[in-house]
């Protein structure tokens, strides 16, 4: 188990580097790059029949069962123990699968998608691609929080390399940076609680340090929302949320990667990790409950205006995430993390359907200029439309198994605020969902750019695979949730079935003729502000990048420019006054400079026997 | 062991070597006659037994000339330089187990310390000094040029062939020549594990020998007779005895570390015969190279030697130390 | 005693030889004399394995690179110029200074102990017992002197390797084809 | 009659300023550097010398160090030195100034 863990782990990581550095044709880099993760796949699914799956996960926060699987030892400081192992449970099997399985739905799907690139940056894509899912298996694999940051970190690096992907595109370089940068806050958070934890408790292994009877019973409040600010910035959570939708300026697999299978799931999976110290701590728990509860609300209400297909989808992947932090830390674990395996699948599927759709109208991203394109990709219709159902909670389809699930754990254990949030949300999103359905398929044509129809195998079977794991993917949810030991709700499921359904009908009732004129129902600067994240990026120039750049334009003007050259003066003086004495010494004479050594060894030889 | 004793047997085998380079000698050029299709010496004596006789005569009778800008001491001095550490190279060459006659042990090298095998490295490495000494002492051309290449070339060569050494020493796990050899009569040859070591052995020992096809200090297509070019008659004669003790040394090493030593094969007992035949087949292999193959170029020589062998020495080092941690002896 | 009293003063004699012989070559030989005379003194220390090493290493491989390049330098007529002047009172300072230096060392060695301790530990300073000491208590030393190789080697090959002058114009064909297209390329775009 | 450490000593001392002297005192830069390597082993016999006074392998261990150092030296030595004189023609370390101050 613990052996097939970590081959799961090292063969994506091992292909990365592979094919970073070695050069190789298409042919042979798509087998390292599929293969690796086909059989990380393999062996994940191997962990989990050997036992991974026998560990559940959910009852109560705390690390009771699980493996501890030790395979070496790293460093040692003090008393301070970082071995290197792997932690295996439930929780980590699961993210292990859905990393895995749904990567390897994507990596496949690229395979064709990336074609059109130069065998070079195929090479770099894959390679990217392979680091990506080695480092994000290392994070959930990872038996302590050193392990698990260096996994943390890498997973920021990769999608860096990935959203920067088209690097002569300014638009996806800055992206980068924006994601990496933000992603870095998150990094800073996660070491200052990594080095808390270190401090309060001697230790950073998850069975010393979550497990029962942890010492971790005071500061926790503080470790918690450390915790929650790198699992916000990593997952796009507010306040740290911007990079997302920029980050659609990489290629849309390493969209469908980041949105379903890592990345933004990685958040969810340090805050489930680290369920203890929420419950350690209500106060922490609140804070991280109630602002991906805002985060739920606040992307879903942004997605209503967007105009660009895969940002849409970017602002429902925050709301989802959302969803799914609210319930891990308000201890509806079992929810929560069916939540990830259920958004994996629907989110997937919808990325790749609008990959397909981009590939068929050469990269086109604003659904102003789609329409009616339903008639010509029927696959991608249909897909689309299954992780829409999925997204919108419609039963039976996969999304409603989870979401319901989350909302009715937060209902019964009374947290009212998110709750309502969640639910208001949850009216919306269907809504946002088949706005964006019927603009795209429905209707008429927008454009008179001639239609690409052809969709390689490569990349309809993943998209049919995902969507049918859209429709029926549920029972994975009601069988996670009936293995950790939580029931279904049926008071709250009713209610959240109807609000979908009214969303829906209300899409429906507006954009059923996926007629754009139709949007005319949201006044102008509203629409606009929605698009804009709500004026989020100017607040954020206003209040931390202008003042940066006052700071250093007074740096540079005043104090680089006037104060500073007198001082640089006088020391100059100074140094160049000592240095003409210095200088004699230099006389370019190596033998005078060995007759100085022997003067001087004569001295210290001199000064030892005088000593002794 | 008394300083009269060594004095002795110092005389015997220098005697022995001196014979046996007369008669090789000659062997080479029967050997290389019948390479090229033509009859090599047959006037002097039968079958021209008594050519070297014949070559020694001429050789002390030539004038004995030395170049008007020559470092006269040094001029004078290398050829001797070159013969005398040759010679002594072979003083710990054991060429047969201890022999006992009567109440009297007799080990049959002149000396035999136990770390044997490096001093033969020890003196073979100094005896790049006749060469370069000689090619810079007679302030000629080719003779400097001879001279440059050779010391380049065996320094290079020198560490491919220490690379060989040192992996029959870690084999063996001693310095000692004897233990070695006794050791392969217990076990097997060293070449059987250490077939690399003994390839790069065979090639080393060819280029530090300076013989063809890593003859290039002597080139006589491009450098005349490049670093002895100036020399004649008797010092001319003693760096060409030079180059066959050289030579001898070379094969009673390769046969000691890698075929065995004076142990039959199959088991078929021991003796002095069985390491004479396998030097002597070791010689006709120097003498079968000469004639087959064309010779390097320059550059060629030194990217062969520091580009393959040299590398691929650590490689075989590596496979014997494995060989050996994992108990391959047993 | 008499062993260590000839080879001595053979040793300091070569090394006299090597300070002052007016002949570069010379000098290089009066040094390989030095070197084998210190071996055997090593010899008499009980020091095989070092003193075979010296041999091996230092007369064998060493001083041959002494004798390379002074060919290599020999063929440009690069002689030594007469050792015309020294810089103002170097010679003073110098023998000065090399006195009270000796007369310092000498203080200390007198102050040695004289008697040697008592038996050697079986196999002092051969082969095996070498090894055990470099490899085992000794090994930092001996990375930190690998290290030091390395970076010997990387400075050596800097030196060697150092940027092919700007062919001229009138000599750039002619240079590009003796170093082959690549550097024909590189000396294109220098110019 | 057996020689003691003293002895060694003194020959390491003398051996020592005979180089120290070649070096301050010769002007060729291949003469400086064979000085040098007389004062490298000069305290190689001193080293080697007390090794065997204290029946210590350390002190033949750091010779041998000293050993490869100074070959590594001598490799840079004999570079730089080339170097020189392929750009000047002519070796002097008087000359060698082109840095001074």
């Amino acid at each position: 188990m613990g052996v097939l863990a970590l081959v799961s782990l090292v063969l994506p990581l091992l292909g990365g580097f592979v094919l970073g550095l070695v050069p190789g044709s298409r042919r042979l880099v798509g087998w390292i790059g599929a293969g690796t993760v086909a059989l990380a796949f393999w062996a994940a699914v191997g962990m989990a029949f050997t036992g991974g799956m026998a560990f559940p996960w959910g009852s109560g926060g705390a690390l009771t069962t699980g493996r501890d699987w030790v395979f070496g030892q790293w460093a040692a400081v003090g008393s301070l123990n970082i071995p290197l192992g792997l932690w295996i449970d439930g929780l980590s099997t699961v993210f292990a699968l859905v990393i895995t399985g749904v990567g390897l739905l994507i990596v496949v799907y690229s395979l064709s998608y990336m074609a059109g690139e130069k065998e070079r940056d195929y090479r770099r894509y894959f390679a990217g691609i392979d680091l990506f899912i080695g480092a994000m298996l290392l994070l959930v694999l990872a038996d302590n929080f050193v392990l698990l940051l260096i996994g943390w970190a890498g997973v920021g690096f990769a999608s860096y390399l990935l959203i920067g992907f088209w690097y002569d595109r300014p638009l996806a370089v800055v992206a980068a940076r924006k994601a990496f940068i933000l992603n870095t806050v998150g990094d800073v958070a996660l070491i200052l609680a990594v080095a808390d934890i270190a401090l309060r408790t001697g230790s950073v292994r998850f069975a010393q340090v979550l497990g029962a009877g942890s010492p971790l019973s005071s500061g926790a409040a503080g470790i918690g929302i450390l915790l929650f600010v790198a699992a916000a910035a990593k997952s796009a959570q507010f306040p740290l949320q911007s990079w997302l939708s920029d980050a659609m300026e990489g290629p849309t697999p390493v969209s469908a990667l980041i949105h379903a299978a890592t990345m933004v799931t990685a958040g969810v999976y340090l805050i489930a990790r680290c369920a203890l110290i929420y419950q350690a701590s209500p106060v922490a728990a609140g804070i991280a409950g109630d602002l991906a509860a805002f985060t739920a609300l606040g992307a879903a209400v942004a997605a209503v205006a967007a105009y660009d297909l895969k940002r849409g989808l970017a602002y429902s992947t925050m709301s989802q995430v959302g969803y799914m932090i609210a319930g891990v830390a308000f201890g509806a674990l079992a929810a929560g993390v069916s939540h990830v395996i259920m958004h994996a699948f629907f989110k997937a599927v919808l990325f790749m359907s609008a990959g397909i759709v981009m590939h068929a109208t050469g990269d086109e991203r604003d659904i102003r200029r789609y329409g009616g394109l339903g008639k010509h990709l029927p696959l991608a219709r249909v897909a689309f439309l299954a992780g829409a159902l999925a997204l919108a909670g419609i039963p039976p389809f996969a999304g409603f198994w989870s979401k319901d699930a989350v909302m009715g754990a937060l209902l019964a254990s009374g947290h009212i605020v998110a709750y309502l949030m969640l639910a208001a949300a949850a009216l919306i999103t269907p809504f946002y969902a088949f706005r964006l359905y019927y603009l795209t398929f429905g209707g008429e044509r927008r454009s008179n750019v001639p239609l690409h129809t052809t969709v390689p195998l490569s990349m309809r079977w993943p998209t049919a695979t995902l969507a049918v794991l859209a429709v029926v993917g549920g029972g994975f949810a009601v069988a996670l949730q009936r293995s950790w030991g939580s029931g279904l709700d049926l008071g709250s499921m009713a209610i959240s079935v109807v609000l979908a359904l009214i969303g829906w009908g209300l899409a429906y009732r507006l954009y059923g003729k996926g007629d754009l004129a139709s949007d005319r129902w949201l006044p102008e600067p509203v629409g606009a502000i929605l698009r804009s994240e709500y004026g989020w990026e100017t607040l954020w120039h206003w209040a931390v990048v202008e003042p940066a750049h006052a700071i250093g334009k007074w740096v540079v003007l005043g104090w680089d420019g006037s104060a500073w050259p007198a001082a640089e003066g006088a020391l100059a003086g100074l140094l160049s006054l000592g240095s003409q004495g210095v200088r004699l010494w230099q006389s370019g004479l190596v033998r005078r400079y060995a007759l100085t050594m022997l003067w001087g060894a004569a001295l210290l030889l001199l000064w030892a026997i005088i000593r002794r | 062991m008394s300083l009269g004793y060594v004095l002795v047997r110092s005389v015997i085998l220098v005697v022995l070597l001196l014979t046996a380079f007369a008669y090789v000698m000659v062997l080479e050029r029967k050997v290389l006659g019948y390479f090229q299709l033509r009859w090599g010496p047959v006037r002097v004596g039968p079958w021209g037994m008594l050519q070297p006789l014949a070559d020694a005569i001429k050789m002390m009778n030539k004038e004995d000339t030395r170049p008007a800008g020559a470092d006269t001491l040094l001029f004078y001095v290398a050829p001797a330089v070159a013969l005398f550490v040759a010679l002594g190279a072979f003083a710990v060459i054991p060429l047969g187990p201890v022999a006992h006659i009567g109440s009297l042990v007799l080990p049959l090298s002149v000396a035999h310390p136990a770390s044997g095998i490096l001093f033969v490295l020890a003196l073979l490495s100094v005896g790049v000094y006749g060469v370069s000494l000689g090619g810079w002492a007679s302030q000629s051309k080719y003779a400097l040029l001879g001279s440059l290449r050779a010391t380049a070339q065996m320094v290079s060569y020198e560490l491919a062939l220490g690379m060989a050494v040192i992996s029959a020493v870690v084999l063996y796990g001693t310095l000692n020549l004897n233990t070695m050899v006794s050791m392969q009569g217990v076990h097997l040859w060293g070449a059987i594990p250490d077939i690399l070591g003994f390839a790069i052995f065979l090639v080393g020992s060819v280029a530090e020998c300076n013989r063809a096809p890593f003859d290039l200090a002597e080139a006589e297509g491009e450098l005349v007779a490049g670093f002895h070019v100036e020399y004649s008659g008797f010092r001319f004669a003693n760096f060409v005895m030079a180059e066959y003790v050289n030579m001898f040394t070379m094969s009673a090493l390769g046969a000691l570390l890698f075929l065995g030593g004076w142990h039959g094969p199959f088991g078929l007992g021991s003796s002095v015969w069985w390491l004479l035949a396998k030097m002597a087949l070791y010689l006709f292999f120097f003498m079968w190279v000469r004639s087959t193959f064309p010779r390097l170029r320059y550059d060629q020589l030194m990217s062969f030697g520091w580009k393959l062998l040299v590398p691929l020495g650590f490689l075989n080092l590596v496979w014997i130390s494995t060989f050996v941690a994992l108990g391959g002896w047993h | 005693m008499i062993a260590f009293v000839i080879v001595g003063l053979a040793a300091i004699a070569a090394a006299i030889g090597v300070v002052t012989a007016r002949n570069v070559v010379h000098s290089v030989l009066w040094l390989i004399t030095h070197l084998a005379s210190l071996a055997v003194l090593y010899l008499t220390l009980q020091a095989t394995f070092l003193g075979l090493v010296q041999v091996l290493l230092y007369a064998g491989a060493v001083m041959v690179l002494f004798l390379f390049v002074l060919g290599l330098l020999s063929t440009r007529g690069e002689r030594e110029e007469p050792g015309t002047g020294q810089p103002k009172g170097q010679t003073a300072l110098a023998v000065t200074g090399a006195m009270i230096m000796a007369a310092l060392l000498m203080v200390g060695a007198a102050a040695g102990e004289a008697v040697r301790s008592g038996v050697l530990p079986a196999g002092f300073g051969g082969a095996s017992a070498f090894g055990v000491a470099l490899f085992g208590r000794y090994l930092l030393p001996f990375e930190s002197t690998a290290l030091a190789l390395l970076i010997a080697v990387v400075g050596v090959v800097a030196l060697a390797h150092s940027v092919p002058e700007e062919p001229s114009a009138s000599d750039g064909f002619d240079v590009s084809h003796a170093r082959g297209a690549d550097s024909a390329v590189l000396g294109g775009e220098a110019k | 009659m057996t020689v003691g450490l003293p002895l060694y000593l003194a020959l390491s001392t003398i051996l020592l300023v005979i180089g120290a002297l070649g070096l301050l005192l010769r002007r060729d830069p291949l003469v400086m550097v064979m000085s040098i390597e007389i004062m490298w082993n000069a305290a190689n016999l001193a080293l080697v010398a007390t090794a065997r006074h204290y029946g210590q392998m350390g002190g033949q261990v750091f010779a041998f160090l000293v050993i490869t150092l100074a070959a590594a030296d001598v490799a840079i030595g004999l570079g730089l030195i080339v170097l020189v004189a392929r750009q000047r023609g002519r070796l002097d370390a008087d000359r060698l100034n082109w840095l001074k101050g």
